[in-house]
């Protein structure tokens, strides 16, 4: 028999004006099941809270109905202090007489009927509301990022401080990302590799992160707190632990024509090599596409014989391997378009027209031209150099109509460096919106125009062509009266559009993340949790959500590393019990649920799975849906979803909405 | 007993009818429905369909699909209710077919303590009409019961050459009201009790032997367990209690229910004694055939063959429990 | 059908409509009072057979409201929702159900004024359309007390008992 | 073999000899160009620029008499008219509304799915797989290959591959072995638009495509459209006027390149009717290989 | 059944150890019902039209014709759409059956989903389905498509043979079933019935395979097929865009789909 209290607050004047409470106090206590019934000037007051706190201890209850504000406001509280009162939290509901009665309505008897009946509905829920506890889900505390850049080494640096176990997972030989090709940085210019190589070694010498490099996500299973991640090591040919990186192998190695990709392809490596001098590891890595040894099964093996600790190994296969994580930030970073991309560019022909990438290579000291500016076709220091900002970013008809943020900084800083090179070099810079919106970065820029006099035209340039050894860049400057410009330019630096990875879809669905339709990440809420995703447990830092400079991925990886460390901070995840579950009935039924698991694709957590439920002797007796509570956020999609009610919620039970449809009428 | 016997033409056998309704009877008659013949009110003459056997059985106006048993209201802390009373005076159920009357017969005796249901049963009178020709699936004939004559009704219609020889007793009178002149003596033809037929009830009761027999598997496999040879069952009895209503007030009815159906035999602690059709299909067949002839005497089935038309798989309950005895 | 006062439901989804019903009160906007709010976690969780109920308890209109498409807090329970409502809205059409009174709206937790102007055209509409009896004639259960000719059965005496 | 062939007004009027050589040049490959019935004025030259509607109509007329006709299959050699016709197409094939309309005002039904070639597409898809082993005469002239506006832009209507840098005329010349030069003005615009009203300016776009086939020592430059030859030959004093090195490179139609190759005599394909002077050009082609390929 | 099944069948209970094949045979009034044959002696050979075959997949749902484990069925063309559809929603699990869809004088075996799925696409089926009834229904004007509808359902007595019968069904307890909370009254007041039809017809919505047998068993002959047909055009007209490989419109949806009566 339900033993149900009722408590009207008045909200000093806001419910009293316009509803009587006394009235509905009194027409409260006739309904059928309600033991104690009163009303009070401020029920969330704490004169009030202890009303309901005697009142459960005195008359036993064992259901709290408080007509009030909305339960968006107090319900917590008032469920704190039935708590406190020894009544299980979820015994009691909220009517909310205030927003959607008292306030929205004339004084009258028409109000308080109406805040009477909102009060039976509830009253009539109670009775169907059952004894809750919060789920516990244990916690495995060790964080996987993936993904080696500068967002991933921050973050991974910040949980292994915080004392946890980090797993990283970068797919080339070394890590340092995009950052480890740059020259020097805006607006402070201070080399690029000076600021990360610390910051990477770090990341190798930590005790608490294991660093597997030239290792790519295989799948990852499980829920928040416990994920099962497979990860592939890719086969390195080289043992790290032996070899003492002295350098004979990659110097006597017969294939020299390969395209660096650490150096976009302006200069070429051998088959087994190191990214570049400050890799870490430090250890080179054996190309197994281009080495001859593979390629033209076993002719060659120079390396090998060569080397003195001989530690390298042709037979190493891919390895496999099985870890536990409790969390997993993505990190994996962006990818530039290339020149080729660019119709009206040269679909990529011309040699000396080159993009940002390639040009921060030609800048950098460890580049293939040690820092000094070169064209790429004739090796020359080119006089006059056009750079082109906008190059296929907020550009429609190339489906690229997002700004890729930091292309206006980096063309200053070239046109910079370059001027300070060179400083009889011509520098054009053709932009339509400068957007440094950074610190100290609109400086930078008036610096250089003003002292480096690079002059900036606003204007898109129409095509580019080789003309007898010069590149005329047919341009507009729309300042000076629209008048066409054509700058017969030695070499052309296109700041290119920042595109999501090739791969990041495929990424996406192996951690069941969405992603936009440019397939960037998709975080949970652009404003409010920007590092977080939709699926428990995951979280974002860096370009891989969209493009991003350097400060703001640092700060992303530290969000992120936070976001981790709360995870971590106790043992056991708790969460408000509002989940679904599937029935169980007796033996030869086992559930009502016929298996049909056409509800699987409904959820959008990816929470409801194929369960086999089998008898004593193993054999697999009927396979049903099961929720996984440690993911349902509790929409509840599936339980109207199903055809014979066999999955239910939490808090909004079949029966509960049920009775409160019903309590409609009377 | 049919003692009197009077002859209408076409024409008078509709202006008494007619006579009937405009007298204020209610006259319920087999009528298409929406394709579907059954027992309802009629206000004239041609709607009747007397050629046909109807789809749904008389047991209708007796017992309805679903009826009000009373209301119940809750006032402070009283409770008040009201029965429902629906008796079935001045009704005339005309139509009817001597397998009919034989199912009414065994309501009579399976309602003998109900008094509500014994009492309608009793109020109303029946118009029969004999069948010149079997219905497919009817197998009246093989249980004993004469398909153009029975005495377990008030008035008995039996064609002849130009027109219709009507038998009726006394109650029937009171209905017919006929001129004195024209009023014969019945001399009818009563049929005479062939033995054959007992000792056929007796053979059906040899089915209580074969109760463990595995040819019950394959009588029953056609079997989906539905209810609809229940429903449509003149002797068909089984009901369901419902309560409807709110915390203030509500009613309780009483509803059909068939045994084919799953949930029929289900405990609320989830064993089934009869989990599969097996057992469902057998229960139905020994009850028709054996169990009622301890308790009420007879056997429950008619052989009126509605239950073979309506189920899916136009199983027939006769075949089947002969098959299971051979 | 001036005095008649249309009874009205609303199914509304706990993170936008619900809010959204709350910023109408906090803007004291007014509204008329015949509808009755039940709250869900989401539109998905409005099932079909609910809004069947909602009128099994005699209600002549009902609001079913929730989050706009791709403001859903769990990503995609208003497009289930939506895709179900379009079968449902057309197995009642084929029945002849009067689907005027069933009024679909997405109201998200800023639009506190369009709340208040959906329930007040619902409101209009419903006393237009009038009471729906066609479909409480079938309803026949509760509907029709008090009891003609009552005998008293029983009394309960309800005192409190300790469980 | 055959298939639509819609002339339009250059073809018959200015440009005599792209229609000579395109007959002569499908003739020899045993392709018969069926003109269609009661063409109409493709509304190139000022429609689009004045009235939506009648830009609209009158390509569709086109379309719907084709369909009409039976013709699966519609050659257009004129870029501009080509130009018009693909683009009233991809309109109709998008709002079928707008399709009822005009087939309703046009009082013909029709579904405006008729497949358009345009000299280039015809060329490679038609002619070059038939023309492989009849050359009579290798060409081995330095060609640089002007496609111009109308052939590639708008690209998503066009389709044209490589739309910045095509290539189509550069295999098949080089299949009819001539020597293609690459060279950076293939689709600059040649100032048609402008030729009446400001001459002057369309003079010194058409020299600067001129001065850079000059630069790269081009013998010949091959069109493919009407109008870009009539600004690249006929306006060839202006040009020469603002230059101080005179340019007399002549400026042929593909298919009279190709006609060449093939072995067809001079006459039929109307090399005689250009401005600039070619003859010493054709003569030595022809005097390669004696042997005369009959008519 | 023809020749060529007949034999087949006898060697698919001699070799392919098959112990029960639900055929189709006439009875005496001329009504097609299902006939079970457990061994050759059973095998009759009787002359049924392809339209005129019914679809006895429901008998798949009873535990003791489960207990076959292996068997098969002589079925036309919905019989091979309702095997598909029961595949895709992961029913059948452990039985193998065989299906037989006999053509004028031969016949088409099917085991595998891959095979119905081929043999399904090979007739090109309109997704719309046209049936008169449904459209005279669609003319009537509200009131009029009401009391068409309370007339007609008046007569249904809930005995839920369209249930029984029908192959998509298989739910082991049904809602109907459900008294705590009642969802669908029992008794069979008019609005008792008019909740289980909405119910069923919104259960089968996407899911139906029109083969009609609900309205062969209904001994009221109620025109239910019509609710399940207008709402199979609907799901086709509506969720059109989805493409092919999604089989069921109503788990799934296309991201950011506008409908027009939501304002």
């Amino acid at each position: 028999m339900s033993r149900i209290g009722v408590f009207i607050c008045h909200c000093g004047e806001n419910i009293a004006s316009t509803v009587d409470c006394e009235s509905v106090a009194k027409s409260a206590s006739e309904i059928p099941g309600v033991s104690f019934s009163i009303d009070y000037k401020y029920m969330c007051s704490d004169p009030g809270q202890s009303k309901i706190k005697n009142a459960i201890i005195e008359h036993k209850l064992n259901g709290v109905v408080v007509a009030a504000c909305s339960p968006r406001m107090h319900e917590p509280t008032f469920r704190k202090a039935c708590a406190e009162a020894g009544l299980n939290p979820y015994l009691c509901e909220m009517a909310n007489i205030r927003e959607h009665c008292s306030w929205v309505h004339p004084k009258g008897e028409e109000t308080t009927f109406k805040a009477f009946e909102i009060l039976r509905m509830l009253v009539e829920k109670v009775k169907r509301n059952t004894k809750l506890l919060p789920i516990k889900v244990p916690v495995t505390k060790t964080a996987i990022v993936l993904g080696g850049g500068v967002a991933g080494i921050q973050a991974a640096l910040d949980i292994a401080n915080a004392g946890h176990k980090v797993l990283m997972i970068e797919k080339d030989p070394s890590i340092g990302g995009h950052m480890a090709m740059l020259s020097e940085t805006f607006p402070t210019l201070d080399c690029s590799q000076c600021i990360l190589t610390p910051r990477m070694v770090e990341v190798a010498q930590h005790p608490n992160i294991t660093l597997y490099n030239y290792a790519e996500l295989e799948s990852l299973d499980g829920f928040i707190g416990n994920f099962k991640a497979r990860i592939r090591l890719k086969a390195k040919s080289v043992d790290p632990k032996i070899c003492t990186a002295c350098g004979v192998c990659w110097s006597k190695c017969p294939v020299k024509k390969i395209p660096d990709e650490f150096n976009t392809g302006l200069s070429k490596r051998t088959a087994i090599y190191v990214p570049f001098p400050q890799a870490v590891p430090n250890k080179p890595v054996i190309d197994r596409t281009q080495c001859t040894y593979f390629v033209k099964n076993g002719k060659c093996g120079v390396c090998k014989k060569l080397c003195p600790a001989s530690a390298i190994d042709f037979e190493t296969k891919d390895e496999i391997i099985e870890v536990n994580a409790g969390a997993v930030v993505v990190a994996t970073g962006f990818e530039i378009k290339h020149t080729d991309f660019f119709p009206e560019y040269g679909y990529g022909r011309y040699k000396d027209v080159i993009d940002g990438l390639q040009f921060e290579r030609l800048a950098s000291a460890s580049g293939p031209t040690l820092g000094e500016i070169k064209r790429p076709s004739d090796g020359k220091v080119p006089e006059t150099i056009v750079f082109i900002a906008c190059a296929g970013s907020r550009d429609k008809a190339k489906g690229i109509e997002y700004c890729s943020k930091i292309c206006c900084m980096y063309t200053a800083k070239h046109a910079m460096l370059y001027k300070h090179k060179f400083h009889e070099g011509k520098a054009y810079v053709f932009y339509i919106d400068i957007r440094a919106n950074g610190k100290n970065y609109d400086e930078f820029v008036r610096r250089t125009i003003e002292e480096d006099d690079v002059n900036y035209i606003r204007g898109r340039v129409s095509r580019i062509y080789e003309s007898n050894g010069k590149l005329i860049v047919k341009g507009v400057d729309t300042l000076l009266n629209a008048q066409p410009v054509e700058i017969e330019a030695d070499m052309v630096v296109l700041a290119t559009a920042i595109v999501a990875n090739a791969d990041s879809e495929s990424v996406a669905q192996k951690l069941h993340i969405g992603y936009d339709k440019h397939h960037f990440l998709s975080e949970a809420h652009p404003k409010l949790r920007p590092v977080e995703t939709n699926t428990g447990g995951i979280f974002l830092a860096g370009a891989c959500q969209a493009p991003k400079d350097i400060p703001e991925s640092v700060s992303q990886g530290s969000a992120a590393a936070s976001k981790v460390t709360i995870l971590f901070s106790n043992d056991e995840l708790t969460r408000e019990p509002q989940v679904a579950f599937v029935n169980r009935t007796f033996p030869p039924q086992y559930s009502s649920c016929t298996g049909c698991l056409l509800c699987i694709p409904v959820c959008p957590y990816k929470a409801i799975e194929k369960e086999e439920i089998k008898n004593r002797n193993g054999e697999v007796v009927k396979t049903v849906a099961y929720v996984n509570g440690g993911l349902c956020q509790g929409c509840g999609t599936c339980v109207a979803f199903c055809r014979n009610k066999s999955i239910d919620i939490q808090g909004f039970t079949n029966e509960q909405m049920f009775t409160e449809v019903m309590a409609l009428n009377f | 007993m049919l003692n009197k016997q009077i002859h209408y033409s076409n024409q008078q056998l509709q202006s008494w009818v007619d006579g009937l309704i405009y007298k204020g009877k209610t006259v319920i008659g087999p009528v298409k429905k929406n394709g579907v013949t059954c027992f309802s009110e009629i206000k004239n003459f041609n709607e009747l369909i007397l050629n046909e056997r109807t789809v749904y059985s008389a047991k209708e106006v007796v017992l309805p699909k679903y009826d009000i048993l009373f209301k119940f209201a809750k006032e402070k802390d009283k409770v008040f209710i009201s029965k429902n009373e629906n008796s079935l005076n001045n009704v005339i159920v005309i139509g009817l077919r001597p397998c009919d009357n034989e199912g009414f017969d065994y309501l009579r005796l399976f309602f003998k303590s109900d008094p509500d249901i014994l009492q309608k049963l009793n109020t109303f009178i029946s118009v029969t009409i004999a069948c010149e020709k079997k219905f497919d699936g009817c197998f009246c004939e093989e249980l004993g019961i004469d398909k153009n004559y029975s005495n377990k009704t008030d008035v008995l219609i039996k064609t002849s050459e130009n027109g219709y020889d009507i038998y009726f007793n006394d109650r029937g009178n009171e209905i017919l009201s006929p001129q004195a002149s024209d009023v014969k003596p019945a001399e009818i033809k009563k049929p005479v009790p062939n033995v054959s037929i007992d000792n056929k009830v007796a053979y059906l009761k040899k089915l209580s032997e074969q109760y463990n027999s595995e040819k019950w598997k394959i009588v029953s496999m056609g079997c989906l367990g539905c209810g609809s040879c229940a429903f449509v069952c003149p002797t068909c009895t089984c009901f369901d209690v419902q309560d409807e209503g709110n915390t203030q007030n509500g009613q309780r009815l009483i509803c059909w229910d068939a045994c084919g159906m799953g949930l029929f035999t289900k405990h609320a602690s989830g064993h089934n004694p009869r989990p599969s059709q097996v057992e469902r299909r057998r229960h139905r067949i020994m009850h028709k055939f054996v169990y009622t002839q301890d308790t009420e005497g007879k056997i429950s089935c008619v052989g009126c063959g509605r239950c073979i038309a309506a189920c899916p798989a136009h199983l027939n309950i006769y075949n089947q429990a002969l098959q299971i005895l051979q | 059908m001036e005095d008649f006062e249309p009874k009205l439901a609303a199914f509304v989804c706990n993170w936008c409509t619900y809010a959204g019903a709350d910023l109408t009160g906090t803007s004291r906007m007014k509204y008329p009072s015949n509808v009755r709010i039940l709250r869900f976690p989401c539109t998905g969780r409005i099932d079909f057979m609910l809004v069947m109920k909602a009128f099994d308890s005699g209600v002549d209109g009902l609001i079913v409201s929730g989050c706009h498409p791709n403001d859903c807090h769990y990503t995609s329970g208003n497009f289930h929702a939506q895709r179900r409502w379009v079968v449902f809205k057309e197995v009642l059409d084929i029945m002849g159900f009067d689907t005027r009174r069933i009024f679909f709206t997405w109201v998200s937790a800023a639009e506190g004024a369009k709340w208040a102007k959906v329930v007040t055209d619902a409101v209009e509409e419903l006393k237009k359309l009038g009471p729906y009896s066609e479909f409480k004639k079938i309803l026949l259960k509760k509907l029709q007390f008090p009891l003609d000719n009552k005998t008293a059965d029983r009394e309960i005496k309800t005192e409190p008992v300790i469980s | 073999m055959n298939i639509g062939f819609y002339p339009g007004c250059s073809l018959t009027g200015t440009s005599k000899e792209y229609n000579e050589s395109l007959v002569a040049v499908a003739t020899s490959c045993g392709i018969t160009l069926q003109e269609i019935g009661e063409w109409n004025c493709c509304g190139a030259s000022s429609a689009h620029a004045l009235n939506h509607e009648l830009a609209l109509l009158l390509p569709s007329r086109i379309l719907a008499l084709a369909e009409q006709q039976g013709f699966t299959e519609l050659l257009i050699p004129c870029a501009a008219c080509y130009s018009r016709i693909a683009t009233a197409q991809h309109q109709l094939l998008q709002d079928a509304k707008l399709l009822a309309e005009v087939s309703e005002i046009l009082k013909i039904k029709f579904t405006a799915t008729i497949k358009l070639f345009n000299p280039l597409k015809f060329l490679s898809e038609k002619i070059l797989p038939l023309i492989e082993d009849k050359i009579k005469n290798k060409l081995n002239l330095k060609v640089s290959c002007y496609y111009g506006c109308l052939l590639v832009r708008p690209p998503q209507i066009m389709k044209t591959e490589r739309f910045e840098d095509p290539v189509v005329m550069e295999n098949i010349l080089a299949k009819c072995g001539a020597y293609p030069i690459d060279w950076n003005f293939k689709t600059e615009c040649c100032g048609a638009s402008l030729s009446i009203a400001r001459g002057d300016i369309s003079s010194k776009l058409s020299m600067r495509i001129l001065r850079d086939a000059a630069d790269k020592k081009a013998e010949v430059v091959a069109v493919a459209c009407p109008m870009c030859h009539s600004n690249l030959d006929m306006r060839r004093p202006d040009i020469n006027s603002l230059l101080t090195a005179k340019i007399d490179i002549p400026v042929l139609f593909i298919t009279q390149l190709i006609g060449m190759a093939l072995g067809i005599p001079a006459e039929k394909l109307g090399l005689h009717r250009h401005f600039v002077k070619n003859d010493k050009m054709v003569s030595n082609v022809y005097s390669q290989n004696k042997v005369e390929c009959p008519a | 059944m023809n020749q060529k099944i007949n034999q087949h069948i006898a060697y698919l209970m001699k070799e392919k150890g098959v112990n029960l094949i639900i055929s189709q045979a006439k009875d005496s009034n001329g009504f097609v019902i299902p006939h079970f044959i457990l061994s050759e002696n059973d095998i009759i050979s009787s002359v049924i039209a392809i339209n005129e075959m019914r679809n006895f997949f429901a008998y798949l749902n009873k535990q003791e014709i489960k207990s076959f484990k292996s068997i098969g069925i002589v079925c036309n063309y919905f019989g091979v759409k309702t095997f598909f559809q029961l595949k895709f929603e992961n029913q059948l699990k452990d039985l193998e059956l065989f299906l037989l869809i006999p053509t004028d004088d031969d016949f088409i075996e099917i085991t595998s989903e891959k095979q119905a799925e081929d043999y399904l696409s090979g007739l090109k089926q309109s997704t719309i389905l046209v049936d008169e009834e449904l459209e005279n229904v669609k003319k009537m004007s509200m009131e009029e498509r009401w009391n068409y509808w309370m007339k007609t359902l008046e007569l249904c007595t809930k005995c839920y043979a369209c249930r029984a019968a029908c192959p998509m069904c298989y739910c082991s307890s049904c809602t109907t079933e459900c008294n705590i909370p009642q969802w669908i009254p029992v008794p069979a007041s008019l609005h008792g019935i008019f909740e289980w039809h909405v119910m069923r017809a919104m259960h089968l919505a996407g899911r139906c395979t029109e083969c009609d047998e609900c309205v062969k068993v209904c001994p009221a002959n109620i025109p239910l097929n019509i609710l399940n047909k207008g709402l199979h055009n609907k799901i086709s007209e509506a969720f059109s865009s989805d493409d092919s490989s999604i089989k069921y419109a109503l788990n799934f949806f296309q991201p950011d789909e506008k409908v027009d009566f939501i304002k």
